[in-house]
């Protein structure tokens, strides 16, 4: 399986070894065609149009939000577009939960959490003094789901916001499991999808998960643009969050009324295009197939692992049983920034820092990992070219 | 202009059919779509049977929902509550570009359902009316 | 003059003419081409990459920020990417005004908002018991000048939010005097240049504004973009907004350190692509130049003023001396979205309703408007069909 | 790879001179830079002249701060604070890729500019350096 004639980026870099999907992804022609054609002839402001080209885009829009729903398993009247999985976490943070936390509540939280799963409830906490648990992982960088079920015993958790995969570990957490035992407390849950989504099915109903959130651009699709499901029962008691057109029944300087459903929560002009380009990349996934998907990507990951373990002087950090193509590692002597950037120079391109995860990070004891992360379009001569490269940073820093 | 503006549709848009109001009136409701300033009431006449003697409409809006409304008014009046509700269904399916039965008149607004955004102005008058005989109970279409 | 070569729409539809550029305008082929290319060899993640690629990226939206922001008068480290005015004025709300509101206190709009200008305020209103005060215009839809500086008078007055260019009326309003009369009275002011932006020079250094916002959209740019103007001194008194990836400096999960500076208001992996495409709409309209942009629409606005005044059945509204190409109207006995659905039948696109300005049009006694609103890529052409289909729309209700 | 990692930039970042500590030093400064998670800590002992006598350094990250505090440490001792600042002036300008004098064996770092991520590592020990000369009050740049 070779995806890589999928990927225009390979015509300009034939050499190129691209090793940072998890960063964002490169994106196949059919995903750029479809919004550069959206662009130059099928272009028109959304919902409001009363002539055909708008029509189109409007039909366009909604059909986008009705692709993308049925990708994750929701209903499009459940899915909302927002500008990445960052904002929709704000969104859930102020809308649904602020109004229901007080002084001494706990929101959940885990040790591989990204900042953008972090922040926004830290700043929660901060408004109301409700308190963030941390629940730790092992040493392979796996969730310890004991001291998970032992904290929602606690009647003051009002929130839990887990990652799905770690962006650091690759690790996939037990997330049906998490679920499951929160919904069994009847607790709210959150679940940080920005590096599952591409990688493996999700279905959010199935999970019976509450908020489900994801950004385009690590799925191969465009900047701008993510999802926020929200189960049904939540749309009602939710505040606004941003307001403006779009998302209003009725303004009068001293009345507003507002909309239900996700136009409740898109004020202002959409990301149109975005929502043409998530679609697609959504309907390109859906082509190929989560067994293809899984088998290529597990096979390159697998032959990454065998390359890796003969380095004597790389630690891999990360190994949980269930892990997606990303790993993680340090090398003896050689700062991670270094390697990155002479990696770069043999043309191969990997992440170097903390990853957004600087409390994971810090607890593994590294000022910052070297990380490669795999996607669809890589082939094995990608990671080849990486550890001739490895080698060659080796010999510089000997 | 064939789809939207049939001849039909201008010539109820514009003079529309059992315009008014009915004093003391078996029901009567208010619909309004925000978005596009569409207001209109109906007013029933229920006989004892559940049979819609008489249907007004009073309203204000493009000619797309004045004709809805007109034809509706004209499709409805005789007809037994329960019919009416199947009628609905019927023409909601039309304007939603699903399957529907032969309609004959009312398939004047056939062509709507090519347009999303107008398709609202020609439920408001029909979710009005659904409304309208829901505040009266099941009673009313139960033929009492 | 004649710009339409450069919109590839006309390609699709030679005979569009195209009246609906204050709701989105169509995009030219240097703006389309620029993302297309970004994203089918330039694309990577910005801002933590050590791989040319994302240095790359990061260096190519950065320059992004620079050109936008002197396209705007303003310095790169004054100017926040957002997803669009809306966006923009929900955060300088919720960011900045917020924390400084108390009950009683007023805030000052037009009767000529946007609701993306009035409904982010009323919800701050609720939120603290602070008021909306509204400054009327007159029959002409020209603000009341006077009015505006006694309402200033009122030292319980924290903010002015003010449009520059009605998006319905067209008007220009006088907001050099606006700002100044505010800055006298030490009020912070905010303008949306949504409807402005892409129809004249602004300038916020010279304003002397203290927030600026408009939407790419609105100027041959991508949709999912827009830009925040924040004067130098309020960035540091402004709360955090939405948090998350970028935006921070640590991370821990009982502290959190943020950046200064337009990255502390872009959290999350930013619209790359959006930004260069947002940039390259900025370089194409500098390009053309204002003295030529504004020769061309003013042109086109007075040959359409004329032709309209011969229909004695159609009444413009909005009649202020300084107007850019927005013309709204009635025609007697048929209602705008009639009018706006038989001129999409003669390929004639404009709009009709209440153009997201609700308390605007109901001041006019008007339950919906038409609107005709010109950009660089209309021709007299189009005016000429426009009033073809005019004469067909009377001629069925006739 | 002649751009970033110069023999003298691989020899410097592994092999740093001038690293270690003064005790009772004249001045002294940590710098860190969050993103990076580069570390450093500089001392200086500053004679009366306000010639910088002895500077060492301590830090962790990686080998292009490294180098470019080892490479700073030579540059630097042995001059009086004032030149300091114009040398600390003249880096910024070749890192930001600006015009600048010629810089001797600290032009190693030149290629540096082309990597924006990068400079930062370079200029940390710089910054931390004129951070401790600035707590030493003008009295240091004016010769005391
Ligand atoms: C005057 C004005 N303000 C604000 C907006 C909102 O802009 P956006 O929808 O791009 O957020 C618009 C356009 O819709 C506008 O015309
Ligand atoms: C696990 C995880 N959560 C959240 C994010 C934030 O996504 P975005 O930057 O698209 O908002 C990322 C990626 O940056 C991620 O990997």
């Amino acid at each position: 399986m070779n995806f890589q004639n999928d990927f225009p980026v390979y015509k300009t870099y034939p050499n190129l070894a691209y090793l940072d999907s998890a960063a964002s992804s490169q994106k196949p022609s059919c995903v750029i065609d479809a919004m550069t054609q959206m662009y130059q002839s099928q272009y028109a402001n959304v919902h409001r149009g009363l002539y055909q080209l708008s029509e189109q885009a409007t039909i366009a829009y909604e059909a986008a939000r009705q692709t993308v729903a049925k990708f994750l398993g929701a209903l499009e009247d459940q899915l909302v577009f927002t500008p990445g999985t960052t904002a929709s976490i704000n969104l859930v943070a102020q809308a649904f939960l602020l109004p229901r936390l007080k002084a001494g509540d706990e929101i959940l939280v885990s040790r591989m959490e990204h900042h953008a799963n972090i922040v926004p409830w830290y700043r929660l906490c901060e408004q109301t003094g409700a308190k963030l648990i941390v629940i730790e992982c092992d040493e392979l960088g796996q969730l310890d789901l004991q001291a998970y079920a032992k904290a929602l015993e606690s009647h003051r958790v009002k929130m839990v916001a887990l990652v799905h995969v770690s962006n650091v570990l690759g690790t996939i957490n037990p997330i049906a499991s998490c679920i499951s035992l929160a919904k069994a407390r009847g607790v709210p849950i959150l679940v940080d999808g920005a590096q599952a989504t591409a990688h493996m099915p999700v279905n959010v109903a199935q999970l019976g998960v509450d908020f489900y959130v994801t950004s385009a651009h690590k799925m191969y699709g465009p900047t701008g643009i993510g999802a926020l499901y929200i189960a049904k029962d939540h749309f009602e008691d939710m505040m606004v969050y941003q307001t403006g057109g779009n998302m209003i029944l009725e303004v009068d300087f001293d009345k507003v009324t507002y909309m239900s459903g996700p136009p409740k929560f898109e004020a202002g002009t959409p990301h149109i295009v975005g929502a043409i380009g998530f679609a697609k990349a959504c309907d390109y996934l859906s082509s190929i197939g989560w067994n293809q998907i899984m088998a290529h990507e597990q096979a390159l990951l697998a032959y990454l692992n065998h390359a890796l373990a003969s380095f004597s002087d790389i630690k891999v950090v990360g190994k949980a049983a269930s892990k997606i193509g990303v790993v993680s590692f340090v090398m003896d002597r050689v700062h991670p920034h270094d390697i990155a950037s002479i990696l770069d120079h043999h043309q191969v391109c990997i992440r170097a820092g903390h990853h957004c995860a600087m409390p994971l990070v810090r607890y593994f004891g590294y000022p910052a990992l070297s990380r490669i992360s795999l996607g669809l379009n890589n082939v094995q001569k990608d990671i080849d070219q990486l550890i001739t490269a490895l080698d060659q940073v080796r010999k510089i820093f000997a | 202009m064939k789809g939207l503006y049939q001849d039909l549709i201008i010539d109820h848009g514009t003079k529309p059919r059992r315009k008014g109001i009915i004093e003391n009136p078996s029901a009567k409701e208010r619909g309004h779509n925000p978005l596009c300033g569409d207001q209109i009431e109906v007013f029933l006449e229920i006989d004892p049977d559940g049979v819609v003697k008489r249907i007004r409409f009073e309203g204000e809006g493009c000619a797309i929902s004045i004709a809805s409304a007109s034809l509706m008014a004209e499709a409805v009046e005789g007809r037994p509550a329960e019919e009416v509700q199947a009628l609905f269904e019927n023409v909601h399916g039309m304007l939603s570009g699903k399957g529907h039965d032969d309609l004959g008149k009312l398939e004047a607004l056939s062509g709507i359902s090519q347009y999303p955004m107008r398709v609202k102005c020609a439920t408001l008058s029909w979710h009005t009316l659904m409304a309208a005989l829901k505040k009266m109970g099941p009673v009313s279409t139960e033929g009492v």
